[in-house]
């Protein structure tokens, strides 16, 4: 756990506080949808359900559980490739995930897009990039329609650490710092790129705020792992973006528990990492607090089953599902709701 | 009417889509306080103001992910890339974003811009200032892309590209900035998807497109007066959507065909019209389709050689007469 | 002679050139310690050490551009970069900078260097992860394009591109890495810009490159036993240098052309070798020359729809027959 | 001149300190052969015997005089379509640059390049690059070749301010960090990208220094009007590459007295900038100093009469010089010598 000494202590308060107990209770909720939904996928992979390849969150859904908990409708979320848990975040059906993660035509975008594209605007989610640093301008732009028409909405913008040395994020930071856009980029820093630790290719301790000088803005570093200090950081950036006070970049430390990706069994890691990261977990951690603060077991055991049928039932519906019908391959290209680029 | 440069139609078309839609806003480098490199932007920030006429950052990424996520959400950017070259440096928006955000999220996403670029050869700049690279967006699926040759077509295909709900790449040629046009007065709103046929003829088609459609003419008018071979000339105008009709109909009608690219010879434009001939209208085809193009060479700097790179009237005309007289 | 994947061709590939010339260096995203994103590479940094195998950030500008340093400098360079379609990052090495250096410089500055890159859909990964771009880059003058579809050929062309003088784009298709095939024992060397009759045939000529050669191929098996139709199919492996003698040699004998690509339909490989064949060989032509792509879309995820969105065995024997028996 | 609280003070010393006579006659002949052949350049565009765009470096003299005269033979330069200097600098004969603008067979690349893409390999020029931020890359890599063999070169990377906000810069710059790369990076600032004021479109003061601590490098910003500070800067830099110390990041303050290009008339710059700059002129700093540290004038005026008389020769050469053959057209496209891109 090398980058414990960034941490900020465990938050005091209490289940009143700023934070309250019903957002308290969702926060939780959202991170054990997350967990569910995730630990599902991946077994649907292990049955050959899910094809292609698949990113998970586990152990990182804190960072999405609060920035989506700080969120307020019509904020806008662009997530990458290892978007499952920000979309699901902002309250996405679970069944229409997993349903496009088994390309299904129940799925958020009927199979075409896939795990790595997860899209539902009607959600706020503008989409998930699968091309690294290609959604830090793109979210610029959204800020940039928010600041022009004067609507009060933020963008939010997720990345992992390894995204901070391609050309785009500092091209997009420096950007919206110049026009004050009203943009949060979010890295998650979970220790690795694919499979090379994210120290062995950067110059700097902390990737993304370790460069926030660079564009102006002040370096904030936070404990991923706990969904109230992610909330509360939001919170702050997204009230500063709304007051016209510009973007902010936070780096949340976390953990990945599974490999990259499906294909991944994240051998590369040094031994005893993944366990020491384990023993704060943030779903753990989180429970922990709600007991701490005097929320029942009943409630938090009540949440749990809720989420845990949920799951069930949205891999039933899904299993179940018919594929896309094969005629959508080629709707949608253009705005006709075609791909004619002739006449 | 009246007579207006390419480089103020530029103006004028940007002009006329910023007064329409409140929602039309237009970034880059230098093409604000300054009016642009090319001076064809010249007034716009004075007319609409600093906040829809932006200058930028050298940050082509950013210029058009900007666009994109503001198109995404309700505007209809217009963003400059300055050069065409410079499509390079932000290829990921033309080839992987912009096109393809509609088709992943099943519709959910639109992406309503228009990217205009100076394209083209001609100004002695040297082989990263100077390229056609239209076929960099024409093979990418989910683009639009047009090439406008004359001041009137500017204007009308501005208008076409702002209104259009799809991304689309404008190409300017910045060896025509400086032609002469007559221009309608009042809106001009012409429609994607549509060639032209500039000359009427019956003894061949040669389709051009951009700077090389003033040649195709010339070239023409030299073939009638020298050999008394009597060509059709086609206007391309728009490679997707490509006005497939117009040009097979010509075809038809000539038996023989011609492409007269200015990018370099290999997968460019032109193969792709052959191919579709080859294919569609073999049966018409008295002869075999010649395409005239810029060897596949990177553009030299120095003007006698960059004269003898590109098409020219001469090499037009004189490889029509040839294929067209064996 | 040994049976090898053409995954374990790649690392015997790259091994053999590295053994054989110190200055080859090898650079990637986790291509080092981790073996590849494809397994790819496994071994090579355990073989050759952290100085010559050394794995990158993520900034595919940073690779390429420190690969054309290296190689304007006297080292070999292999630089993978991990998809394709991420090509689109670092676009203006590949179309700018590789190509038109030595050209710009009158020949003072060389470029010997390998891009090699996982190219190619059917794992089901989407619009961003499966593209077949070889076609961004043949369009390049200046580069080098080579597309091996068996593991003997890998490693023939990859020793062949590591020691060419030129930038090569190397495309390995990710369908392709776990086939496999006999491969002989010790040094094999290959030589750009040579294609491979694959097998045999009177009929119809069939070009195809990569994952589409063992579909053509197996489409002409079905022509023959269900329509007794004899197919050459040719193994492009080469787009530049393009072997056109052997593909016009071909053409002069079975009077008739079909192209494979996996790429979407515009401006592809295909374009390019129909128009080169309606030109040169146009009076050879017994009928139309027939493309068969991918349709001009972007690729979806889903199993079923890609599936069908690439050309199948099926498509091509179909179109084919269609095609010849109408 | 609103930046000149970051200068260093006018340096102390004397005509025998570390820089001494020799060296110190070679900084001022290298800036006056800059002045004048880029003062004859824009004669020749004005007659119309320049065709094409040029940049020149009027008023940056400095910069390339200080950074070229401390390389050694093999150090390596990366240059931008701004090249002309850097390219003189390193010692390449006059007329070859003036032939090449004026796209004669003398030309350094006997017209296929022209004036953005000098280039003399011969002389350590690698190449001048005309798309913002390519280069920077490119001399991490020559840089990882010297690494690599052993050899104690360094590469040197010339660049604007305003080509820090592209992505290319930032790759490079962690790069090059991560792999202690011996290269030196040197931004010009002259205040402006082509029209645009730096200021306006960046979220730091500094573009490049302020953003040195991204990869782990001191802040470094020299007076770039004085040759001997640059020299002295530059010699440190060299020296800490050479020594495996890393790159380097130098921001050089200086200004452009003519427009960004051929076609610019740099109307955009406020009344009264650019007289304020002439008062600190580089080659009138550099003239005085040699003059208050003894120098004699009849040594000044003979350096200046001789390069005068040398961009007179190189003139009239390249007037008389015949236009290059036109079969080079097609030359040199691969290493065969042709562009045969089949059989
Ligand atoms: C431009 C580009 N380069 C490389 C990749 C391949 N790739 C996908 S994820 C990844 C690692 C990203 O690491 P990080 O930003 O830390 O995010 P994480 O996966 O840890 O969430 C890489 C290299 C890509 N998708 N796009
Ligand atoms: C990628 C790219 N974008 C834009 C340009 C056009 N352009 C050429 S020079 C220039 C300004 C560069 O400013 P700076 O880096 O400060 O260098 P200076 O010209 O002042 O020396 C611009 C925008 C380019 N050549 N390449
Ligand atoms: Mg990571
Ligand atoms: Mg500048």
């Amino acid at each position: 756990m090398a980058k414990l000494e960034d941490r900020a202590p465990a938050p005091k308060g209490s289940l009143n506080d700023d934070i309250g107990e019903e957002k308290r209770l969702a926060l939780y909720r959202t991170q054990v949808v997350i967990r569910e939904a995730e630990q599902r996928a991946y077994d649907l992979f292990l049955q050959n359900l899910v094809k292609g390849t698949s990113h998970l969150s586990l152990g990182q859904e804190a960072v999405a559980a609060g920035f989506a908990g700080a969120m307020r409708p019509g904020d806008l979320s662009f997530c990458t490739y290892r978007g499952h848990a920000h979309t699901l975040a902002r309250g996405v059906p679970i069944v229409q995930v997993l349903g496009e993660l088994m390309g299904r035509d129940i799925g958020l975008m009927r199979g075409k897009g896939g795990s790595m594209h997860l899209t539902s605007v009607e959600h706020g989610v503008m989409g998930s990039y699968a091309i690294i640093g290609a959604h830090l301008p793109i979210a610029c732009g959204a800020a940039w329609r928010a600041q022009y028409k004067g609507a009060k909405d933020v963008s939010v913008c997720f990345f992992g650490d390894g995204t901070t040395n391609i050309g785009a994020f500092h091209e997009a930071l420096n950007f919206a710092a110049v026009w004050k856009l009203p943009v949060v980029f979010v890295c998650e820093n979970n220790l690795y790129m694919e499979y090379t630790p994210i120290s062995d290719v950067t110059a700097v301790k902390h990737p993304a705020a370790d460069r926030a000088a660079s564009y102006g803005l002040p370096r904030i570093v936070i404990d991923g792992n706990d969904a109230d200090v992610v909330y509360r950081a939001a919170i702050e950036a997204y009230d500063k973006a709304r007051a016209g006070g510009g973007p902010s970049l936070i780096e949340c430390m976390t953990y990945r528990y599974s490999g990259h990706s499906r294909a991944d069994p994240a051998k590369y890691r040094p031994e005893g990492e993944l366990e020491r990261w384990k023993e704060r977990d943030p779903i753990k951690l989180y429970r922990e607090r709600l007991r701490a603060f005097g929320v029942g077991e009943d409630a938090i055991l009540r949440i749990d089953a809720e989420v845990k049928r949920e799951v069930d039932e949205a891999t039933e519906q899904c299993k179940a599902a018919a594929p896309p019908a094969l005629d959508i391959l080629t709707t949608d290209v253009y705005a006709d709701g075609g791909f004619a680029w002739r006449n | 009417m009246a007579e207006l440069t390419y480089r103020d139609a530029v103006i004028r078309g940007i002009a006329q889509e910023m007064t329409r839609d409140p929602d039309v806003v237009f970034i880059g480098e230098d093409i604000g306080k300054a009016g642009g490199v090319f001076k064809a932007t010249v007034g716009l920030y004075d007319q609409f103001g600093p906040v829809r006429v932006r200058d930028t950052p050298i940050s082509e990424q950013a210029i058009l992910g900007a666009a994109m996520g503001a198109a995404m959400t309700g505007l209809k950017p217009i963003a400059e890339i300055m050069f065409s070259d410079f499509i390079a440096v932000c290829f990921d928006y033309i080839a992987n974003e912009f096109p393809k955000s509609r088709y992943m999220s099943n519709g959910q996403v639109k992406c309503p811009l228009v990217v205009r670029t100076g394209n083209g050869g001609g100004a002695r700049f040297g082989a990263q200032h100077s390229q056609s690279v239209e076929n960099w967006c024409m093979m990418i699926p989910g683009l639009k892309v047009v090439a406008p040759s004359s001041p009137r077509d500017v204007i009308g295909l501005m208008a076409a590209a702002v209104r259009d709900p799809d991304p689309v790449i404008f190409f300017e040629h910045k060896s025509l900035y400086a032609t002469k046009g007559e221009v309608p007065d009042g809106e001009i709103v012409d429609t994607l998807g549509s060639a032209k046929i500039v000359r009427p003829g019956k003894d061949a088609t040669i389709l051009a497109l951009a700077l090389m459609v003033p040649r195709a003419l010339a070239a023409a008018e030299k073939l009638k007066s020298e050999h008394g071979i009597d060509c059709e000339v086609i206007d391309v105008r728009s490679l997707v959507p490509l006005d497939t009709k117009t040009i097979l109909g010509s075809l038809a009608r000539t038996h023989r065909l011609f492409t007269v690219e200015e990018n370099p010879r290999l997968c460019g434009w032109g193969a792709e019209l052959v191919s579709i001939a080859a294919d569609e209208a073999f049966y018409d085809l008295d002869g075999p389709p010649v395409r005239i193009t810029t060897p596949h060479i990177p553009l030299p700097a120095a003007d006698l050689l960059e004269d003898i790179a590109l098409p020219s009237v001469e090499r037009i005309a004189e490889r029509v007469q040839r294929s067209l007289q064996s």
